[in-house]
């Protein structure tokens, strides 16, 4: 294939996850809102946030990692969502997925977090690295459910290509790993929660306690190139975790309405439990959804 | 002969109590003079061999034969040796107590076991 | 003047930062502030209005002011259906909010504070007292005009004011945004020996460079 | 050619006649005195010479004209020669060393002296149990007499406790030849043979064996020995130990083929025992020549042990086990005691004195080496053969012991010399005068014993020059070492091209691909040495000798030969870790770990089947099928060396206290070679599967040391700690996925490995180059270097996203390799745990960075330059490694998959960039493109759309409205993951550490408690004698 046209169909894929992660995002935020009994902001309201962030006039720099650091993160942002093939049998949403496997878009996430931290670490701001110290701590913690579940899919489909595995799931409703092998899709449902950091796994951005943490110096395009992220990098996890545990999509609709449920527990989670401290985090996360994870394994490996 | 051999462990085992048993210095010495003494009446009680004469070599001997007809003469050597030795030995020995007394004005073992560990 | 010709000037108009220890002044930027001109018309009317309908305030309770600031948040009265928003912090605000009387050792940290947000910047301030000092008028350690040592945008009078009328002067602010009437941060640059000069007569233990980037 | 009767009779004169010399000034009766000596030495060195090299049969010497048995007859043969050359030659030595002494002293003792010799001389040559009851009489008169030529208290109590307890064991010898005489009719050794003895009559010989063991000094009976060693002069106590113990031994060699073999057994377990005890109560000691005394006993045991094992045997091999002991440990013993001598300190604390004088450390560091059996001396040798023939007779309660007492012995050896090297002196210590006389025997044992250790090397097993080469290096860099250090640098960089390009034709690639890790790898380490301002004397030749070893390694043919190159390394990387400033406890550490492995390393070689073939080892042993117990003890060995989980506390203490140039030859490179290892009884394991799945357990250890390393990593304040942790965690990923043992798991293995040579050398020489300018290791008082020192962040960056493997740079290629050899091979839990791993990674490899280079620079960083060019140069050679390998992993994959194709099916296939394994796909280049893109356009837009962008400074932060205070209050770094350690509440506790200390805490104790039996009461003494031949009387039951 014409490697421009595939730049075209990137672009396409990468605006269309970008918006719809944004709108997820004005979703939830009206979510919180009538959660809380208020009318909350408009959907389109990160948008405006990102374009009043982008129109700054000024804007600070700490040096050149503290420069990069946004630009490592939507990288990240991006790369992860590329390596991801969205919709199953769609040649514009395939993205780059053949360039690698699940093991590929697991580490590709780092990419964005490790540039992100370093950038937010040259800022200087004491609450930088606070907040990165329990970032990278809870994360340690989440992978470990969430490798585990991987690793149940891996036995399960005996692959780790991602195509493989959204292939392996069509058919019925029940071929979803959702069904096939609760266990991990369980697991690695709790480590959704981490990855989304929504309460009570919010303890990175706890804005009450370190101020917002890591991105406390950002500021400006920074800061707006940081938001633009957050929408990618929703709809890519969420996108991840359809394919592999509930059937994927064949069109752009089943894609949005699959991850906006995914995504609807992590709120609903977060609209329900106040934070918690950040050894109670680790240790959750290395207990119960751990001892699921390696349920899940055992029944599919050994059953 | 039996009895000389009885009368030698006697002795000997009675120097070996005595060396463990006394504290004083000389007294040790002593102790161990009479164990060699016990040793070496053991050993001429048993360096006889029944049925064999004197090692001396003149014409009631076979000269081809004498190293089965004669008694060796080693183990008196032997004694004699020994008893030198052990002379020399308790010599020494005292000597060094006279030197150890000069040092701390004790004869008690006791009293010298700094050394240790 | 020729780009070249401006960096030539800023060279030479840094800033003494003459309040810093000898140690500590490679610690703090010495570049003075300088006035950004607005984009065109339509771009910058596009943005006035994506700044006006997402503005993001720096909540600092400085007086009794700030009380009235919370109800704001609550499902009462719901500022962020107006896109208000708070930001825990300065570099990301837009919209410095004054919580009333100012005394001197907060109006340091309010100097601070406004320096360290990103323009473009607007100010409100709440209460009699950032007017005109209000019941403290003679105090001997508090201000009476809030503008002569940051420029302010919009003035909310009342002692104090209700969230209805902090809400009503949101929506000023917000109109004035649009109209592309607030350059308080152009203001504060172009006047900006005025404005230190104001400042340093009444915050003695200056130990902070002369502007807080 | 003299009669040797001479020898007697010429001592025995010159010693009647001395004082009657002396007469005539002490100038001649001391010319007289050494004439004796030397003449003594020249008869017999010609006789040795006749025997050995003219093979000239054994001299019999019959006395008073008759034949034996009615005569005493003296013998001279090859062993006789051989002793009597040794004792004769020390004693003469001995004396030289005593001449200070000699010329005030009363001529009594250059008599006494004289007749010891004699005496000597006559035990050893006398074939007739009289005789030798008289010689040995003669011998322990003058010893006792000598005791006290410094006449202290001390060697007044020493010579009269050895005195009673000397005469208590001539009793019984005495009781034993008649004895002999009784049942035999005969005294003549010639002429006795075991058969002559009733079932009663063994008493006699258990008499007289008993007799000459007790003099040998066995544990417990042992304690008057233990006195006069501490006590008395140190060049008598060089008599005592060496002269006599080697005419005592020698009796006992003598009588040996008398005493029935269960008698023999056990006096050779009593050895044992004799080694093991000694050896820990040395442990707690901390008077020097005590000490001394204390390994002295443990080594006599030990030879009377080998002797007893080994009697039947052939004669050549004997000569190798008993004869190396022997001399090893006589020579080593007589210098060590000669060298307490000069130094004049009591306790060992006080021995860092010696640092100040290199010529007395140098010797002190060669009698030592020799004195723990480390290669290439004697003892080595000796005891490899001892242990194989202890292990293939599968007596292996006999190894254990022997190999933990020397175990022992290592530790207090080596702890002493550490002290020597690196303890604290005072200001005020006087220099250590330097005395001629007293230095020449040592200089010159040190140089036969080196001499010797050649020659065994040489003649015995024909190893070649290449082998010999990591003593050359030294050895020759010694020679050199007036040169300034940067052109010894370029020299051994040349050197090792040399090397590397001798090595080059390999028998195999996977040779070759160590090859690069271990030579180039090496190589280009050096560069960073170069950077070296003083002479650094000595660095230059042991980092020779490691690289050496290191390729030694590679192409080894034998067990022996591995095991040779192995133990050289391990001398090297320990003398190399000494050198740093604070190392004495971290290479002390590393001493005894390695030491340890390599002790079960030996056992497991001389358990594994012989070889048979001419090739490399690593492709030969792929034949042998290795016992169970072969394969446990050797992967424990390696896995010791890669500081594997359990036995890992060694790797970060020696990482971080090594001089900071010196860290990434052991971290990148040292530790590879545990991973040679494995994989080479991997080799072995594949073709011949044993019945006990070990690597299954190894996997498990390996992933566990992944683990934990990585949090051990994230709890470091130190940076060198850290990287030290670091490399044990990936050393974890390496080893698991060797146990995997698939194609994959070799792959990623091999892949790792070399990946983490390179960024692992990088991050060591970035931080020493941090080092280098911040005088500091300690993370929290760094931070904000990135503006001083970019060239060394920009390493560091890319170095931690490679250790991280996140994608595009080349660590994702070992993750994703790793991982999908896991799930294939279906050990899903390891994976999980390696995932779990790999996440904790994060924190440490941002802790280095951030704590490092980002945050708040200090104000006393505030003008610290970039790092010198010889750090920066060998690091960004490593960054193109690992950028090209990131750009076009196939540069390596495609390698390594051939290399490893040889031992398995191929799992993977690569058709362009693209990799496939059975699990999914990888394909580098397009990865690389990918993040380059989405790199580049948020860069371009964020160029754009910024508005003016302010640069400003580390204190224009928002800080509360405040203004930060200092840097240091400002910059989060000290105990950064608190709340993680919080988290994992009692996991987070030291056990392993706490578990070593108990059992260091314990073996002292141990010791301390069973060196109580000596309570410097010469009764209990004689009690223990007593009681001792009661007890062997007991268990011989007779």
């Amino acid at each position: 294939m014409n490697i421009w046209i595939k730049i075209l169909y990137a672009i396409i894929s990468i605006s269309v996850a970008t918006i719809y992660g944004l709108i997820l995002g004005g979703f939830v935020r009206k979510i919180y809102a009538r959660a809380h009994g208020r009318f909350g902001p408009p959907i389109w309201q990160p948008f405006l946030d990102i374009i009043q962030t982008h129109g700054r006039r000024v804007a600070i720099s700490h040096g050149v990692m503290y420069y990069l650091g946004p630009v490592f993160r939507l990288g990240g942002g991006l790369g992860t969502y590329l390596f991801i093939p969205v919709i199953y049998g769609s040649v514009v949403f395939a993205n780059f997925s053949m360039a690698g496997d699940l093991l590929l878009v697991m580490y590709f996430i780092f990419f964005g977090q490790l540039g992100m931290a370093l950038g937010a670490g040259q800022g200087g701001h004491p609450y930088s690295p606070l907040g990165i110290a329990r970032g990278l701590a809870q994360m340690s913690a989440f992978e470990v459910p969430f490798s585990l579940a991987v690793i149940a899919v891996a036995i399960q489909y005996q692959s780790l290509n991602i195509t493989t595995i959204v292939a392996a799931q069509q058919g019925s409703i029940l071929n979803w790993t959702l069904f096939t092998n609760p266990f991990a899709v369980i697991a690695a449902m709790i480590s959704l929660l981490g990855m989304n950091m929504h309460s009570p796994f919010s303890i990175v951005l706890a804005p009450q306690e370190i101020p917002i943490g890591p991105p406390i110096e950002m500021n400006g395009s920074f800061l707006g190139i940081l938001q633009t992220n957050r929408g990618l990098f929703a709809a890519a996890k969420l996108v991840l975790f359809m394919n592999l545990f509930f059937g994927g999509a064949t069109n752009l609709l089943i894609m949005v309405i699959k991850t906006f449920f995914i995504y609807l527990v992590s709120v609903i989670v977060g609209a329900s439990f106040p934070r918690f401290r950040p050894e109670q985090s680790f240790r959750f996360f290395l207990k119960w959804p751990t001892i699921i994870g390696i349920i899940g394994i055992i029944f599919v490996a050994y059953f | 002969m039996i009895f000389a051999l009885i009368l030698g462990f006697a002795l000997l085992l009675i120097g070996i109590y005595g060396m463990l048993s006394q504290r004083n210095l000389i007294k040790i010495v002593i102790s161990f003079s009479i164990a060699d003494t016990g040793t070496h009446i053991i050993i001429v009680a048993i360096g006889y061999l029944r049925g064999r004469t004197a090692p001396i070599l003149d014409k009631a001997i076979d000269i081809a034969n004498a190293t089965h007809k004669v008694v060796d003469p080693i183990p008196s050597a032997l004694v004699l040796t020994a008893i030198v030795i052990g002379l020399a030995v308790t010599a020494l020995m005292l000597s060094f107590i006279i030197e150890l007394y000069k040092k701390k004005k004790s004869l008690s073992i006791d009293d010298y076991q700094e050394l240790k560990w | 003047m020729k780009k070249k010709d401006i960096n030539e000037i800023e060279k030479q108009m840094k800033l003494a930062n003459e309040g810093l220890p000898e140690k500590e002044r490679a610690l703090f930027s010495d570049a003075r502030p300088s006035s950004v001109a607005p984009l065109n018309k339509y771009l910058e009317g596009f943005l006035n209005w994506a700044r006006s309908r997402s503005m993001w305030m720096l909540a600092f309770g400085t007086g009794c002011g700030a009380t009235e600031l919370r109800p704001l948040m609550t499902s009462r009265f719901d500022m962020s259906r107006f896109g208000i928003a708070p930001r825990p912090t300065p570099r990301q605000a837009a919209i410095f909010v004054v919580g009333g009387y100012a005394s001197i050792k907060t109006i340091k940290r309010i100097v601070r504070s406004y320096e360290e947000m990103q323009g473009p910047k607007y100010v409100i301030a709440l209460g009699s007292c950032t007017i005109n000092g209000g019941m403290y008028y003679d105090s001997y350690y508090t201000i009476n005009r809030l503008d002569y040592y940051i420029p302010v945008d919009i003035y909310i009078a009342g002692c104090m004011p209700r969230p209805e009328a902090l809400i009503a002067g949101f929506n000023r602010l917000k109109e004035k945004i649009r109209a592309g009437e607030c350059e308080g941060m152009n203001k504060y640059t172009d006047n900006f020996d005025w404005y230190k000069k104001n400042q340093k007569q009444i915050i003695k233990d200056w130990n902070m460079p002369d502007y807080n980037w | 050619m003299v009669n040797p009767i001479f020898i007697l009779i010429l001592s025995l004169a010159a010693g009647f006649l001395l004082s009657i010399f002396e007469k005539g000034g002490r100038k001649l009766s001391l010319t007289v005195f050494y004439g004796v000596l030397s003449f003594n030495v020249f008869v017999i060195a010609e006789w040795f010479y006749r025997i050995v090299f003219l093979s000239e049969p054994a001299l019999i010497i019959n006395t008073a004209g008759f034949t034996a048995p009615l005569s005493i007859n003296l013998r001279l043969g090859l062993q006789e020669s051989f002793v009597l050359l040794f004792t004769n030659f020390t004693g003469l030595m001995a004396a030289i060393y005593l001449f200070r002494k000699f010329i005030k002293s009363h001529i009594s003792s250059l008599i006494l002296y004289l007749i010891l010799i004699m005496g000597i001389n006559g035990l050893v040559m006398t074939r007739d149990l009289f005789n030798m009851f008289v010689f040995m009489e003669i011998v322990s008169i003058s010893t006792y007499a000598l005791t006290i030529l410094t006449k202290t208290r001390d060697s007044l109590t020493a010579g009269f406790k050895y005195m009673i307890a000397g005469g208590t064991a001539s009793i019984f010898f005495l009781l034993g030849v008649v004895f002999v005489y009784y049942f035999t009719g005969n005294l003549n050794l010639d002429f006795i043979t075991q058969s002559d003895f009733s079932h009663f009559g063994l008493i006699s010989l258990f008499l007289l064996a008993m007799a000459v063991f007790i003099e040998l000094k066995p544990f417990p009976a042992n304690g008057w020995a233990l006195d006069v060693y501490q006590s008395v002069n140190s060049g008598i106590t060089s008599v005592i130990a060496v002269v006599n113990s080697a005419g005592i031994f020698f009796v006992f060699y003598k009588i040996s083929p008398l005493l029935p073999v269960h008698l023999l057994h056990i006096l050779g377990i009593a050895g044992v025992i004799t080694f093991f005890f000694s050896n820990l109560m040395g442990l707690k000691q901390t008077n020097a020549k005590r000490l001394l005394g204390y390994s002295s006993i443990g080594q006599i045991g030990l030879l009377v042990a080998s002797l007893s094992f080994t009697i039947h045997y052939q004669t050549s091999l004997i000569y190798l086990i008993v004869g190396g002991f022997f001399v090893n440990h006589l020579i080593a013993k007589a210098g060590l005691f000669w060298l307490t001598g000069i130094v004049e300190k009591e306790n060992l604390k006080d021995w860092g004195v010696l640092k100040n004088n290199k010529s007395l450390l140098i010797l002190f560091g060669v009698l030592l080496f020799a004195l723990s059996g480390l290669p290439p001396f004697p003892g080595f040798w000796a005891k490899w053969e001892f242990i194989k023939i202890l292990t293939q007779t599968k007596m292996f309660w006999v190894v254990g012991t022997i190999l933990l007492g020397s175990l022992f012995e290592i530790i207090f050896l080596f702890r002493w010399f550490t002290i020597a090297v690196k303890g604290d002196i005072d200001s005020n210590e006087k220099e250590i005068p330097f005395e001629f006389s007293k230095l020449f025997p040592i200089a010159l044992f040190s140089g036969i014993i080196l001499l010797i250790s050649v020659a065994i090397m040489k003649s015995y097993y024909d190893f070649t020059l290449i082998q010999l080469l990591p003593i050359i290096a030294v050895l020759g860099v010694y020679l050199l070492d007036f040169i300034p250090s940067k052109i010894k640098g370029f020299l051994s960089l040349i050197v090792v091209g040399i090397y590397g390009y001798y090595l080059y034709p390999f028998e195999s690639n996977l040779q070759l691909f160590f090859g690069i890790i271990f030579i180039v790898g090496s190589a280009i380490n050096i560069i960073g040495t170069l950077n070296r301002k003083n002479l650094s004397q000595g660095f230059y030749g042991f980092l020779l000798m490691m690289i050496f070893s290191f390729g030694n390694l590679i192409i080894a043919k034998t067990y022996l030969e591995f095991f040779l190159a192995w133990e050289f390394m391990t001398i090297s990387s320990f003398v190399l870790i000494l050198r740093g400033n604070k190392a004495q406890m971290a290479s002390l550490m590393y001493m005894i770990f390695s030491t340890a492995g390599a002790y079960l390393m030996m056992v497991g070689f001389s358990y594994a089947p012989a070889l048979n073939s001419n090739s490399v080892l690593i492709n030969s042993i792929a034949n042998v099928q290795l016992p169970v117990l072969s394969i446990i003890l050797l992967a424990i060995g390696f896995m010791i060396k890669s500081g594997s989980f359990g036995v890992h506390i060694w790797l970060p203490e020696a990482h971080a206290e090594a001089e900071s140039d010196v860290s990434p030859f052991i971290s990148a490179i040292l530790l590879k070679a545990g991973v040679f290892g494995l994989l080479m009884i991997g080799i072995s394991y594949i073709k011949n599967t044993p019945s006990f799945d070990v690597f299954y357990f190894v996997g498990w250890f390996g992933v566990i040391t992944a683990l934990v390393g990585a949090f051990l990593a994230s709890f470091q304040e130190d940076a060198k700690r850290l990287l030290a942790y670091s490399s044990m965690s990936q050393v974890g990923y390496i080893v698991a996925s060797i146990a995997i043992l698939s194609h994959l798991g070799w792959l990623s293995a091999m892949y790792l490995s070399f990946n983490h040579m390179m960024f692992k050398s990088a991050l060591f020489i970035a931080i020493a180059g941090v080092y280098y300018r911040t005088h500091t290791r300690t993370m929290y008082e760094m931070g904000g270097l990135i503006k001083k020192m970019p060239l060394s962040y920009i390493t560091v960056l890319i170095s931690i996203i490679a250790v991280s493997g996140v994608p595009p740079l080349s660590g994702f290629g070992a993750k994703w390799l790793i991982y999908s050899s896991f799930i294939e091979k279906g050990w899903y839990f390891q994976a999980g745990v390696l995932f779990f791993s790999s996440g904790v990674s994060f924190l440490y490899l941002y802790r280095l960075i951030h704590t490092i280079f980002l945050g708040q620079l200090k104000y006393e960083h505030q003008d610290i330059k970039e790092a010198p060019i010889w750090f920066i140069i060998p690091q960004y050679i490593f960054m193109a490694g690992i950028m090209a390998i990131s750009m076009n992993p196939n540069l390596i994959i495609q390698p390594l998959n051939s290399i490893v194709g040889h031992y398995f099916q191929s799992a993977i296939l690569i058709d362009g960039y693209n990799i496939t394994s059975s699990l999914g796909n990888w394909n580098g280049n397009l990865v690389m493109m990918v993040t380059m893109g989405v790199f580049i356009v948020p860069l371009l837009f964020l160029k754009l759309y910024n508005g003016k962008t302010q640069k400003v400074e580390q204190f224009n932060i928002v800080y509360a409205a405040e203004r930060p205070e200092s840097p240091q209050t400002t910059h989060i770094a000290h105990n950064m993951y608190a709340h993680y350690r919080k988290a994992l509440g009692g996991w987070g506790k030291p056990r392993i550490w706490n578990f070593w200390h108990e059992a260091t805490e314990w073996s002292h104790s141990f010791g301390d408690f069973f060196r109580h039996i000596y309570t410097g009461n010469g009764q209990t003494y004689i009690l223990h004698i007593i009681l001792y031949i009661v007890v062997i009387y007991i268990i011989l039951g007779v």
